[in-house]
Order: structure tokens, then C-alpha cells, then sequence
């Protein structure tokens, strides 16, 4: 792991995605949302081969495809042209989605808003009266993979924490977060709301996070 | 003889009346029935309800459908981005309904209307606006939601290959909403690049079998690695 | 059609096929239920190109297999080897089992112990007490094709009709026989309980019909 | 490196315990696990609950597993069968439970389970027997049954070729129940008469993939067709 427990600066979202893709266990199947998250695959282990899901329809999806390589009939969910991998597979969206839907898969990898204490997770709609809205799987995913493995930043450019004490923002999914990755700490979750710390960044305490989040957290970081 | 092969685009499209729900495939243009979307705005129809995973991009395609004023709803699950602005216009102006699933509630309410299940439990969705209004069921310990198929007069997919009894393969991640929504329409007109020969198809990889297609129309693929 | 619409003699069994294989229409998807409409096969039209259909997981089904042709991962839902017709596909199945309760089957052909003039079906229990019932596929076919052609003796051995005003055994689906070929006639059903004689065989009345079934039966021969 | 092929079919099936619900594929030859069947057997386990299509042919397989004892319950479409002496004689003397489901709820429940589908309505059996007790609902003018997803703890099932991923193919009707259970059951352990490399399977042609798979044995075929 090249990042260590108490890294002495408050990670960029490159490190975010590094600190992630360090979490995931040799052979896991893992889904990786659009945005900070598909950085998650720039730090796998090839050795350690790591499946990657794409919910339109593929398992053992490879890098992403560059000139020549570029095949409009193999993209990922965020529509950019990808790779295969040796032994993916493709198959349709029912199937796809079933094999979330029925906690096949190891890891979901995403942003968030807002994440409760408890887990739930808000990411797919501002609720901002006029705008339109726009789910995709982020649903399907939310209740779907094992663990929900969420990255994001902690704190607002507003000084607001992201991480609180419950959602004002509409749901994608109730419970389902089980880690969150942020600049300044990790946050592991269940759904009695139980938030334990188990690392920090940045020379962040424990009581600096108490005070940012108001949340009772629970020092785990030894 | 079965000869689901046709000669035309308008030909294939022509007794679609206004009104009709419509199913069209492809995510990006994975699986995209272009020239059928492309036949479709030229047949100038009006009140249609659009199935599709997203509401249109740019100015071409389904977007321009929207634009035409032929769509009266789309159902979909993720209609805004960056380059949505035909269908953004029309929501904004309360000229276009909107009914807004989640991707996976849609690939499975469009294969409950091809495998005649009446309806079914699903998990996601469940304590969002989205299931606001709906049924809901606490199974085994675990929170569903009771959503119901989604059937429709036609689909337009894009397809691989195809023999004249309608049998199809597709092509990589293109494959996508393909077979769901060739089972769940009454009637399912397909696009192929490739023709091919009764019997050509292995059987152990034809994945829309062709009791679920009535017409193909044979249309150059504009993808170079389509070619082979 | 070789079979005339007053043909002078009762139907055999392979002629009561035959008159089914008659009836269905080109390029229609069949499925033929074990015993008798398994040998409708035998008379239908190559040329017409039927789609044979078997549950177990195919389209396209050839004739039955024999010698050197012999493939056990090849059978038909009586377990019997059988071939593929150019035009084939495999599916497993749910898949399957999809396409019939679906609707997209356009006649499954089957046997019955009695059928109701409404349409109910009987075939899948006899329903004695302490005989193991069995139903295989015969519930899902009844209620998915969109026509249920009943092969059948209209009369038992002990001279009783097997069409019936209403089911005594138990029901394998409600009011989905369409027609049913027997021995002596041919009866359309609707779900309201009108039955139409459309055709009889061995110098049978309809007048005759209407005494052993004791049924208000429509004379549609002419 | 992900490598599900393991030694021998005793190996794969040492951690089943006492009282497990195990899916059984199959539809009369094509597509039963012959030998992993046979390695149950020799586990001489005890309060099994076996899914399969049938309840065991003659005196091999599946009907000595009943014969022997180590069966409480058979869920199945298709017990009654001219050489079903053993499942009869354990039936008749009350040793054995029976549930009865019409082959397509059977296939469909294997799915929901894989596909975490809470329930769903299906018109098949409604209004018989096999309904007798079963919540029923009427919707867009048709009646359906609900049914609920049939999980289990293993799976055992037979495909024709493996990679080490557990990716499968399967070969003409064995498919059958394979890929549903394969998705069903929390363990699922298959045997092929062919591993292949990582790579060499078609990736449109793969029906299985190999999220759904977690051991693989490799057994021989007696099937002179599959040598191919």
C-alpha cells in the first residue's frame, strides 16, 4: 500500500482512487461509477486481476480504448470506448442488472452528495425544483453490489461535511454504503450508524472530524 | 418459406400509426438503430411514447425526434446530459412527459412484457421519489418495490447479423436493450448490417431467437470494426 | 388437405395428427406435447417451414434422432434424442419458459384426460388419491400459447365424453383450448362455452354429438 | 489469479453440509452432473433438500441419493416417471417431502433468486391445485399467482467447457437449468469434460459468466458427440 495510515497531507482525488483501488481484494468483481471512481482501475494490480463490471452489459472490461483501438460497439457506462480483457464476457441489460440486483457483485464503486451516518446514499438528483432528473443504475447499484464503497470529497466548498447525520437530499438507496472515502479520512459504516475512523490525512484528528461532522465517530485508527 | 427480410426503411416502418409506444435500442451508439430512428422522423407521426435508456443527444437521432414535436412521452432512465438540450427544451416548456426508472427497473420491466410475468418485487428504487406512490413489500427481510411490465406496439433495434427467420446476434456491449425489447414488442423490426444464410448462425450463439423479430432491413454499419 | 371435411370413417390416432398438422399455418412456432401430437411432426409440410419449439430449451427442433445421429445433450421434452433444422437456437430454461407464458408460441399442441366447453384443460392429474401428480411443462403451455389444440378420444372406454359442461378432474389452465380434434369431430371453444362442430367424421351427426356429450352444440360444417 | 478449477469432484463437494438445499441440473441426460451426483452420494449426508427438474430415474444418480435416505424434500416439476420406483416407494411411505411446481415457475424462481427479484405474478397454475393457498391478483385483465424465489446453498451442474474464471458454455439442450441455478445458489460448483485457457472462450458466446461460478471439476464425457 503506498499510502499510508496517517498520510501527512489530505489526499487529492488521484490518492482517493489509489487509497480504493489498495482496499480491493485480489479477484473481486467491482463496478466503477463515472467521475473520480473510474480512476479506481489507474491503481488496480493487474496481478491481482480485478474483474470490472460495466452495467450495459460486460465483465472483464479492459483499459479504455485509444485511436485505432476505438470500436464504437464497446463502451463502458459512461459511453467512452473500452477494451476486452481476457475472458470477459458480454451479455444483455437484464442479465447485467440481475447480476447486480442479486449481490453478485463484490465492490460498487461511486460518488455521493450527501451520505448518511447510517449509509444511505444520495448521488443521482440535486432536487433542485426545475432540474431535470436522471437516475441511470446508480439505484440498481446501490442496492445491488456488497459493499458500496463511496469517494468523495468531505467537506463542501461551503465548509459543509458530506457525511452526515441524515440525508436532506433525495435517496438513491437506504443502508447501502458500507465505506467512505474522503481527502481528509476513511468512514466505515453500518446501518445502526455506527461511523468508525479508521484512518486520517492531512494531520486530521479524530476531534477535528467530530467537530466538522457533529457526528459521534468512533476513533479507530489504531 | 419464413422470410422475415425486407427491402427498405420506410418500407419496414410504414403502418406505425400516431400514437404508438415505441421501444428503441442501444446505449450510446452501442446498439443504435440509427437509419430506423432517422425512418421514423421522416414519417412525420405525433404523439408517440419513446422507450429508450436516454432522452436524445445532440441534434441528430431521437433528439430530433423530440424536437419534431412527435413524442409526446419518453421513458427512460437517464435523460439529461451535457448535450440533452432538444429534450431539455421540450421538459422545460411542459410540452414532454417524463416517466424516469432506474436502468435496471427498465431492462426489467421491458423482460417481465416478453416473459408474461404480470408484475414483480424489486429492491431498487425503494425509499426514493421514484418509488413514490407505488406498492411496496417487505420480503425475507428485505424492502421491494412491485413495478409492472412495460409492453409496447414496436421496437427498433440494431442487431449484428440476421437470417430470414429474424434469428440475431449482436456485437459486443451493442447488445444491451436488444433482445429485451425484441421480446416485449408486438412488433420488433430489426437493422443489420449483415444478412446471412438460414443455418449460418451457430445456434449456440444466436441470442434473440426469431420468433421474437418480424422484419428485418439490411443498413451498411458506419463502424469500420463492424467489418469482419 | 387429405383428411375430407366428412370423412366416412372415424379418425385413427395418426389421422386425427394428420388433421391437426393440416391446420397449422405456415412459418407458425409449434410446440407438440408428448404421445399423439407428437406425431403431428409426421405431417406437417416441409415446405411450410413449422418452427418446432421444446421447453427444455430449443427452436428449430429436427425429427427425432436414431443411430450414429444419437446425441444424449440433444433431446426433446420427452427426453427423446432428436436433430436440429437449419434456422435453430439453444436457450436455457428461464429463457424458454419466458418465450411460451409470454405469448409468442403460436399453438401447442396437447392431450387431455377431459376439456370443459368453456376451455378448460385437464391433463396434468388424475387425481386419485395417492397417485403422485406430475406437471412438467403443462400448466406453463396452457396458459402462454396463443392457441390450445387438444388431441384427444372424445369418448372413454366406458362411453362417456371427454367434453365436458365443466372439469371434474383437476384443472391444468382455465379457458385456454382453443379447438379440440377427435376421433368423431372437430369442436371450436370460446371462453364463453359456445362449441362449434366444424367438422365430423364415421357418419356422425352433430345431432348425435349433441347426445353423447350433452352439450348444446353450434353445427358449423357447413 | 483467480483460479477456480480445482482436483476432484470429492474435493469440491467436501464443505456441503447435513440439511443443505442443492440445485441439481439436468433435464434427463443432457446437462446432469453425473459424478458430481455420485460424489454426493458418498458424502452420506442427511436432511437434504434437492431442486431439480425430476426425482431420480431408475437405480443411479438422483434416485439412489433418495433411496439412500439422504433426502427430506424434492422440489421438482416432474417426479411421476415410469422408472421413479424410488422416489414412489419413499413418497407413498411418507419418508419424503414433495413440492410440486409447474417447470416454468421452477425456472422462473431460479431466476428471481439469481436476480434478486423479491416475487413476481405468473399466470401459470392459477386457478389449480398447485395454486391451492397462494396469494393471486388480477392485473390488466389476466389473473397471476405470486411466487417467490427458490435460493439454495449449492449448486451442482454439468457445462462443456470451463476457464479458470469459471466462465462456461454449455452444449445444446444441457443448457437448460444450468446458467439459472449457477446464478441461484451461494456456492456453485460445476463440471466439465473441458477446461480451456483464460481467453479462449467467445466472449458473445459465453452463457455463464464467471461471477456466477466458484469450483470447477474436470470430468470426462461418456457422450461420444461432445469429443468435439
Amino acid at each position: 500500500m503506498s499510502i499510508g495510515h496517517r498520510h501527512p497531507e489530505k489526499l487529492t482525488r488521484d490518492q482517493m482512487a489509489e487509497r480504493v483501488a489498495n482496499d480491493v481484494p485480489a479477484g473481486a468483481v467491482v463496478n466503477l461509477g463515472i467521475g473520480i471512481p473510474t480512476k479506481v482501475s489507474n491503481y488496480l494490480n493487474p496481478e491481482h486481476e480485478i474483474v470490472l463490471h460495466t452495467e450495459n452489459g460486460m465483465l472483464g472490461m479492459g483499459p479504455e480504448a485509444h485511436g485505432d483501438d476505438i470500436d464504437t460497439d464497446l463502451l463502458n457506462a459512461g459511453k467512452l470506448p473500452v477494451t476486452e480483457a481476457p475472458g470477459c464476457s458480454y451479455f444483455h441489460h437484464a442479465d447485467s442488472f440481475a447480476m447486480m440486483r442479486g449481490g453478485h457483485l463484490d465492490i460498487a464503486v461511486m460518488g455521493a452528495f450527501p451520505v448518511s451516518k447510517n449509509g444511505d446514499l444520495a448521488n443521482w438528483h440535486t432536487g433542485e425544483p426545475g432540474a431535470i432528473p436522471a437516475v441511470g443504475g446508480a439505484m440498481d447499484l446501490a442496492v445491488g453490489a456488497k459493499d458500496v464503497f463511496v469517494i468523495m470529497e468531505l467537506m463542501t466548498k461551503k465548509g459543509e461535511s458530506k457525511l452526515v447525520e441524515s440525508l436532506t437530499y433525495p435517496v438513491t438507496g437506504l443502508g447501502c454504503v458500507t465505506r467512505v472515502y474522503t481527502e481528509l479520512a476513511i468512514f466505515d459504516l453500518d446501518r445502526a450508524g455506527s461511523v468508525r475512523v479508521t484512518e486520517t490525512y492531512g494531520n486530521t484528528s479524530v476531534a477535528d472530524l467530530r467537530t466538522m461532522t457533529t457526528l459521534d465517530l468512533i476513533d479507530a485508527t489504531e | 418459406m419464413i422470410n422475415k427480410f425486407r427491402d427498405s426503411v420506410d418500407e419496414v416502418l410504414a403502418d406505425i400509426p400516431d400514437g404508438a409506444t415505441i421501444l428503441i435500442g442501444g446505449f450510446g451508439l452501442a446498439g443504435q438503430p440509427v437509419e430506423l430512428i432517422d425512418g421514423l422522423l421522416r414519417r412525420k407521426l405525433t404523439g408517440l411514447t419513446i422507450v429508450n435508456n436516454n432522452a436524445g443527444n445532440g441534434d441528430e437521432g431521437l433528439a430530433l425526434l423530440v424536437k419534431s414535436g412527435a413524442v409526446r412521452k419518453v421513458i427512460c432512465s437517464f435523460p439529461r446530459q451535457v448535450d440533452s438540450w432538444n429534450f431539455d427544451a421540450k421538459y422545460h416548456a411542459g410540452e414532454i412527459e417524463l416517466e424516469l426508472v432506474p436502468q435496471g427497473n427498465l431492462a426489467e420491466r421491458l423482460r417481465a412484457a416478453g416473459a408474461g410475468i404480470g408484475g414483480f418485487y424489486t429492491p431498487s428504487g425503494f425509499g426514493t421519489t421514484l418509488a413514490e406512490g407505488k406498492e411496496t413489500r417487505h420480503i425475507d427481510g428485505r424492502d421491494y418495490v412491485l413495478e409492472f411490465p412495460i409492453t409496447a406496439d414496436y421496437a427498433l433495434i440494431k442487431a449484428h447479423k440476421a437470417d430470414r427467420w429474424g434469428n440475431l446476434v449482436y456485437r459486443k456491449t451493442s447488445r444491451n436493450f436488444g433482445p429485451l425489447m425484441a421480446a416485449a414488442a408486438t412488433t420488433t423490426i430489426v437493422q443489420v448490417p449483415y444478412l446471412v444464410e438460414l443455418g449460418e448462425l451457430d445456434p449456440e450463439r444466436v441470442v434473440t431467437p426469431g420468433i421474437y423479430v418480424d422484419r428485418v432491413v439490411q443498413v451498411d454499419s458506419t463502424n469500420p470494426k463492424e467489418h469482419s
